[in-house]
């Protein structure tokens, strides 16, 4: 099973969106940190997750979310997740995700959220 | 003549890299027992949250190390049987710390546990330091 | 510190609907060792032929035997092993008929060997009467 | 893995098509086996095989074909075979099925042959 997980990055203007695609688990978490680490290297804290190809997260991935929100905010930008399969959406929900991310259904939607409400309190 | 319980076991080295294997192997599994799409989709997950633990806290990530899954099932139950020679831990220890809490703590661990205890009817570990520790996960054959 | 060669196993109920499960076992150890697509697809076939020959000749179709599939590679080949605990055979006296002379009599098996033969680069027997029979198969990873 | 094996039937005229779908290993073989039989008892024996849908075959399946063609012959009938992958193709070529079995790459190519070759000579 060669490359189960990838990150592709787009630009909305100053909100960068990452579209996930595959399996995130233990093993390929590590693509997902990197890719979020750029972000904020680059000084770009606006960031969208599309998760509309992503097939499956184990908590390894949700830890990754879990892990630079902080940072993220302190930053002045915001992570927003959007394009979940049903069954993906169901296990960040069974951990309370929902009360800690905005998750909407698209990605214009989500760009959409950073001009109405640029961060989100922590 | 043929029993009713059917055993499954996979021996792989101790490597995330093997998660995949490991899911499609207990997600076969877990179809031939008759579980609904649904609890295929949680003992795949479950299962991947009880190997990457091993893999990680009991194994260091030493990938000569080995895992071993087991899958039992009858027409009630499908029993799975993951088996590390690790130190071991005290289960009951680890705090159910609210979410909003490890994100303030800037965790990027500490979900796993919580994880197989909602996806599946009962998770069990039996310690036996310095021998093995087996945890045992439990999901019942909807009808 | 990493070994380089490294070892999966897997024992299911000697059943054919184990087939699929064992096909995707050995297609992604064979992928994770770096075969080429085509001879991941050639090792499967020739896996399930292996397997099959011991569900139905050593095993004769008795579910509660188990096949024991192990695979291991290292950067250059790729190790199958099949175990049954059957009463062996002596694969040298397997005729090899023309398919216009099976055709001719109706035959439905006798593919199998030569299918395994074909699509691997070493196909061998250890035949231990009554004790067990290995099979051994082993194919070159290209560079 | 329910169902990885499907046989679905049409008819053009007197030729059945049975169109495969899927694994044919020797878990699922006997459903061939019994499509085939269908025909010959309910006396079809011009019969096209379509494996443009067939993922995989193992001997198991093959030897369906090789069992079965004497007496379709017999019957007055044939087996053409049509649409098979490169993938499956390379495994009838293996054991030189190609010198007993007329093969084909489309349904109305093999219905087509039984209009200019009705038999063909065992
Ligand atoms: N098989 C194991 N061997 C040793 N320690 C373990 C094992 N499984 C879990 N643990 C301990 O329990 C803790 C909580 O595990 P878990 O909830 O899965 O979160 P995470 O693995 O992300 O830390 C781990 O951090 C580890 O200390
Ligand atoms: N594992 C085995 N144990 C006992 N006999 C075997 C085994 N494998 C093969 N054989 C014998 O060798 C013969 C040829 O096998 P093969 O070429 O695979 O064709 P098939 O299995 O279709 O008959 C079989 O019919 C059987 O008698």
């Amino acid at each position: 099973m060669p490359h189960p997980f990838k990150v592709h990055r787009t630009a909305e203007g100053d909100v960068s969106v990452l579209h996930l695609e595959g399996f995130l688990d233990a093993h390929t978490a590590p693509v997902f940190e990197q890719a979020i680490q750029a972000e904020l290297d680059a000084h770009r804290p606006r960031i969208v997750v599309d998760g509309a190809q992503l097939t499956y997260i184990s908590s390894a991935g949700l830890g990754v979310f879990m892990g630079f929100i902080e940072q993220i905010r302190e930053d002045g930008g915001d992570l927003k997740i959007c394009g979940l399969s049903p069954k993906v959406r169901q296990i960040f929900e069974i951990l309370g995700f929902q009360a800690i991310y905005d998750m909407v259904d698209t990605v214009p939607e989500a760009v959409q959220r950073f001009a109405s409400t640029p961060t989100r309190e922590a | 003549m043929t029993s009713l319980e059917r055993t499954f076991s996979l021996k792989v080295p101790s490597a995330t890299e093997n998660l995949a294997l490991i899911r499609e192997f207990v997600g076969n599994v877990g179809s031939q027992a008759g579980l609904v799409e649904d609890d295929v989709a949680k003992l795949e997950l479950a299962v991947d949250e009880a190997v990457a633990n091993v893999i990680e806290h009991a194994h260091g990530n030493d990938s000569n190390k080995e895992v071993t899954v087991r899958a039992t099932f009858d027409t009630a139950t499908l029993r799975i049987e993951v088996v590390d020679e690790g130190e071991g831990f005290d289960p009951t220890a680890v705090p159910s710390t609210p979410v909003e809490q490890m994100v303030h703590d800037r965790r990027t661990g500490g979900l796993g546990l919580r994880v197989m205890k909602s996806l599946m009817d009962e998770v069990s570990y039996e310690i036996i330091p310095g021998e093995r520790n087996r945890l045992r996960l439990l999901k019942r054959i909807q009808k």
